[in-house]
């Protein structure tokens, strides 16, 4: 059985393309203006989705995702909701589909549940912001054997020992944080990344993809590094903070403006 | 090297970003810890700006009223900047100054820890950011101002319920901004590892003293021992050096807010339940999708869903019980106490004084408890004010 | 027996009814302060009540600021309660109690001495009444609930100016009511005979402390040191131990308010004259024809226009010197010593702390500068920041 | 020279009467007013008059004495003020004029310069209700010299061993103070007057004059005792309080209802 998420990379390894990961918050203003919006993203292109599902103290989040979050338990989403609608949108589509999402909304609804309930709805893999590989094993081992990748991230201030251990332990793709702070647009990204870059591509093979503070074409195709794939979320999450229910033509634009 | 886990609790459940940083901390308080130099200037400090050691006081008038076991009071109340929490700053910004890290961020609730940070920081000459939940700045305007004056920078955290767990929320990210030069000082035994052996280590102090004391003035043990759980770190303080003296009897005391069987509380251990939240596996208050609930104590002290990894440890081996206390028990305590000894406590600590109050009664006149007064009461007479509907206007 | 006079100053100028409840009380005095039983009493009161010793803290960071001599703090702020005025209400009140009183009047200022009273006699069982003057009930709304809710009554003066001297003339008012069973007890070293004397007992041990301590410490003896001057006592109370050390200069703070050269402020040694009023005689704000003049400082326990007998007296003969500061230099001494040391002083203190650091920069680095701080500032953080322009509103 | 005191209990003892001696504070509501009511009482056959020196703390006054200090003080009442109308009344009036005064207003004034003015104005004697006997030698000295009695209080707090000292060295008559606490009217009297007369009577042969809380003929005709005289002040200043600059008629009135 081989995972969406190693497909994609491959698929687009041979045409010499980056993945286009995008994030939304599920839920953010509702369930169903998410399903539009998703809908949208892949009508446009995206090639890797990734959702979110919403936490009452989502700490690694700047303002905007933060918000967002707020926005989507307000519409009354919950763990169950996001489930539904990745089923639906399952019968359709067949990108590969992350959910990012914090450990306690994991381990409270029950591990094992949990990850029987991502087979059932077609999750390929799962982005954890506060479970770094030390306290990875316990979800892990659940989540191996049922063919769900646990995404590790690093990040800048890694270090090489660390780096070293991560980078072996990862599968699917490996989340590279682009800099210090949390989500959210950035005007310039001060890390060092072609540095970065290749200290983490002399380590391994895995697909590198660069994440937090992407928001335009521009200031993409300006980074430094080879990196297989960017990941836009706050960007994104900005536009439907604006437009509510009428997002989904907004950010059906703006994912157009990505891929030009 | 301690153990990063009290059975299952506990951990490190943080963004990546900060994990080098923890093991920075870690690594450090390692070395440290055990280290004759650092645990001499500890000690100065602990005497020079703590004004330690805390007394022992017998609480005579209480004792004779309530009519049954000998009631001690552990006076961090006297310590300096009024509580227990300059003990463990002490300890954690010697460890940053050792560390060369020349900047502090903390979270504080009621004001206690920022003071004591702002405080030990203008002496340590550290940069200082306060974080405090929007709602807590209104309760605890003052406390706001002695922060500034002491030279600290207090930031309004709005996110969230605007409350101690969104401050500490927004500590972390700010964290993860800056993580190469500032240090976290952690004001409880809550976060991730090491901070809740580290906080622990800083804070035994206080068990430390009440035995030495309590065998000089009485030349035994005492039977029991109660303190406030809010975080915890007052009570793992005036626990640690008796969990190896199974006869002593350790009680808890959470915030039951207005009465556990509505939602308005904080009593995380009688109606929390395991979860991972701030960086710890530990008891929370939670939703069945794991979902933060709001909590409620007119204590802001006690006002957080969770509680230190330890103390779950401690209730869930059955070594220590935890036990509610409403807002109108703590109140009837606060002015028991008030007028019985002329002692004010913290809100917070007059939660274990009204238990101590019941417990007394069922206990022979020749046993002994001792109750851990965390905090002196002077920033919640405003409150306990507005509680008994009482109008105070400061001109 | 004590003497009733310092030189020409001191007495007894009190209504005939009120006579002999004094000759009650000195003789009671007499009896007592010399009593080993009693004297070990009190000792046992000031180590479990007042928290006594309290400190003598090097001000490092000051002093290598200010680069000159070395400064040290005597720490009343940590006694419990918050200032050195627990040291007289602990002495009084045991005397009160050996001499079978049932009943506790006191006057208040900012609340300090209130406070301590309302404290101790709540833990000697003792009624208690309160006489605070309208403007400083209104200025200190929180400590008046303190009071209260340590048992005590407080009564509001509205006579005169309302403020600290209305209150001590109430006081006396209501003695001559009730002076069978009634104590007064005074919270500075002013009033009649054997007032001024009796609270200068019950304060020595200040002094007496530091001699101790600066002698371990530094092995040899201070070469200033400065107290601000209210009533006076805690200046006598640091001072007595060292009136025989000619070598060591003793300064007195005055409260200077918005300058001695305006109508506002209360530098009575600096612009008053000699007088007879609350039953001593001593220097006085009067005009010409002894009508006391309506007095002015930010600070609460400064706004007095007499001192004590026995300052007067010092200044009269050259031993101590008596100095003003205003409340704007004050104001900076209070910022400066919170952001050099983490210290927020009480803004009576601070005036002491303002002139030691001018006094500091003149002298070598070699020499020693003991300042007494005499409480802390929490109370003071209101008023500073409405005088910096900082508005708190507590809700 | 004798002191017109003295005289007047000696007339007084001759016809078997009791003195009247009444009180009001100089400047209340202003001095003309004082003066005027001052003429109505003696008028209205008043023995004695004591004539109070307003002073910003007067601490053995209870509200009403209290009250008219202040007002005093207000329409600008000085020590001098007063010494000019007492030489005013003396150029009529023979009556006996004692001055009421705080120790502080003599003793800022000038003790020596003080004594002088009473003298030249024509004063008989001084009442200092906060100048016990233990204090009094300092100021006696100049008044003894100068023919001014200094009246001395006692109290019923006053035990045996002070109240023979203090009988001792009285002189003019002595103010014996009915009641424990401040001056001002009182519904009853709760010190055992016989037996407090009787103390004292056993004492000496001066005159003993009972104060404080007196307010009407009734209530003086009902006390116990055979006492040489009665101060009534603060039924006299309510009574300015409450008509001000019309009280001459009011306080006559009332002076002759003490007298019927
Ligand atoms: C006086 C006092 N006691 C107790 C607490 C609760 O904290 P912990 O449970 O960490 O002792 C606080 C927290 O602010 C406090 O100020
Ligand atoms: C902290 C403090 N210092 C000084 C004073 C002044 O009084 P004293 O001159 O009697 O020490 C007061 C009076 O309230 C006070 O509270």
């Amino acid at each position: 059985m081989s995972n969406r998420i190693d497909l994609k990379f491959q698929e687009l390894n041979k045409l010499n393309e980056k993945a286009l990961i995008t994030f939304i918050t599920a839920g953010d203003p509702n369930i169903k203006t998410s399903y539009k919006i998703i809908e949208k993203m892949i009508a446009e292109g995206i090639d890797i989705l990734e959702i979110g599902i919403p936490f009452s103290d989502p700490l690694a989040e700047g303002p905007s995702i933060e918000k967002a979050n707020y926005r989507a338990l307000n519409s009354g989403t919950t763990t169950d909701d996001v489930f539904k609608m990745v089923e639906k949108l399952r019968i359709i589509y067949d990108i590969p589909i992350l959910l990012m999402l914090y450990v306690n909304l994991i381990y409270k609804y029950g591990v094992e549940k949990f990850i029987r309930k991502c087979v059932e709805a077609g999750i390929d893999g799962l982005i954890i912001p506060d479970l770094p590989i030390e306290e990875v094993e316990e979800i892990k081992l659940y989540a191996r054997c049922n063919g769900i990748y646990i995404i590790n991230l690093v990040a800048p201030t890694t270090k090489n020992d660390r780096l070293i251990n991560i980078v072996k332990k990862s599968e699917g793709f490996i989340y590279c944080v682009s800099s210090l702070g949390v989500t959210g647009e950035r005007k310039n990204i001060t890390t060092d990344l072609a540095d970065y870059f290749y200290r983490l591509k002399s380590l391994t093979d895995i697909p590198l993809a660069l994440g937090f503070g992407l928001s335009n074409k521009k200031q993409i195709n300006g980074l430094k590094g080879n990196w297989n794939g960017y990941i836009v979320g706050s960007a994104i999450v900005n536009i439907i903070a604006q437009y509510g229910i009428e997002s989904p033509e907004y950010v059906g634009s703006f994912i157009k403006s990505l891929k030009d | 090297m301690m153990n990063k886990k009290f059975g299952e609790f506990g951990g490190q459940y943080v963004p990546e970003t900060l994990m080098e940083a923890l093991i920075e901390i870690e690594n450090a308080f390692n070395k440290y810890i055990d280290d004759p130099l650092f645990k001499k200037e500890l000690e100065k400090l602990y005497e020079n700006v703590a004004n330690r050691p805390s007394k022992l006081y017998f609480a005579s008038e209480m004792t004779k009223d309530l009519g049954g076991a000998k009631i001690y009071l552990k006076r961090e109340d006297l310590n300096y900047t009024g509580s227990h929490k300059i003990n463990n700053v002490l300890g954690q910004m010697l460890l940053a100054k050792k560390m060369g890290k020349k900047r502090i961020i903390c979270e504080t609730g009621a004001g206690q820890h920022g003071v004591a940070t702002a405080t030990v920081a203008a002496l340590f000459k550290m940069e200082c950011q306060v974080f405090m939940g929007k709602e807590d700045i209104q309760r605890q305007a003052l406390n706001v101002f002695r922060m500034e004056l002491l030279g600290a920078k207090v930031t309004s955290v709005d996110s969230g319920t605007g409350t101690l767990k969104d401050a500490v929320s927004e500590a972390f990210r700010q964290w993860t901004r800056e993580v190469d030069d500032t240090y976290y000082l952690m004001g409880s035994i809550v976060g991730p590892h090491p901070y809740p052996v580290m906080v622990r280590e800083f804070q035994k102090i206080i068990g430390e003293e009440v035995k030495e004391q309590i065998l000089l003035i009485e030349g035994k043990m005492p039977e029991a021992i109660v303190a406030c759980v809010g975080g915890g770190s007052n009570a793992i303080g005036i626990f640690h050096n008796f969990i190896k003296d199974v006869n002593v009897k350790l009680f808890g005391i959470e915030a039951a807010g207005s009465g556990v069987d509505t939602d308005f509380h904080a009593a995380t251990i009688s109606k929390g339940s395991t979860g991972i939240f701030h960086g710890m596996k530990s008891k929370f208050l939670q939703d069945k999708y794991g979902k933060i609930m709001p909590v409620y104590s007119m204590s802001a002290g006690l006002d957080y869903p969770g509680i230190g990894p330890e103390h779950a440890y401690l209730s869930e081996i059955g070594r220590a019980q935890y036990i509610p206390v409403t807002d109108k028990e703590a109140v009837e305590a606060f002015e028991y106490l008030s007028q019985m000894e002329g002692i004010i406590p913290a809100i917070e600590s007059a939660h274990a004084i009204y238990y101590a109050m019941n417990l007394a009664k069922q206990m022979d006149k020749d046993q002994i408890i001792v109750v851990n007064l965390s905090g002196r009461g002077d920033k919640d007479v405003n409150q306990v004010a507005k509680y008994k509907g009482v109008k105070i206007n400061e001109q």
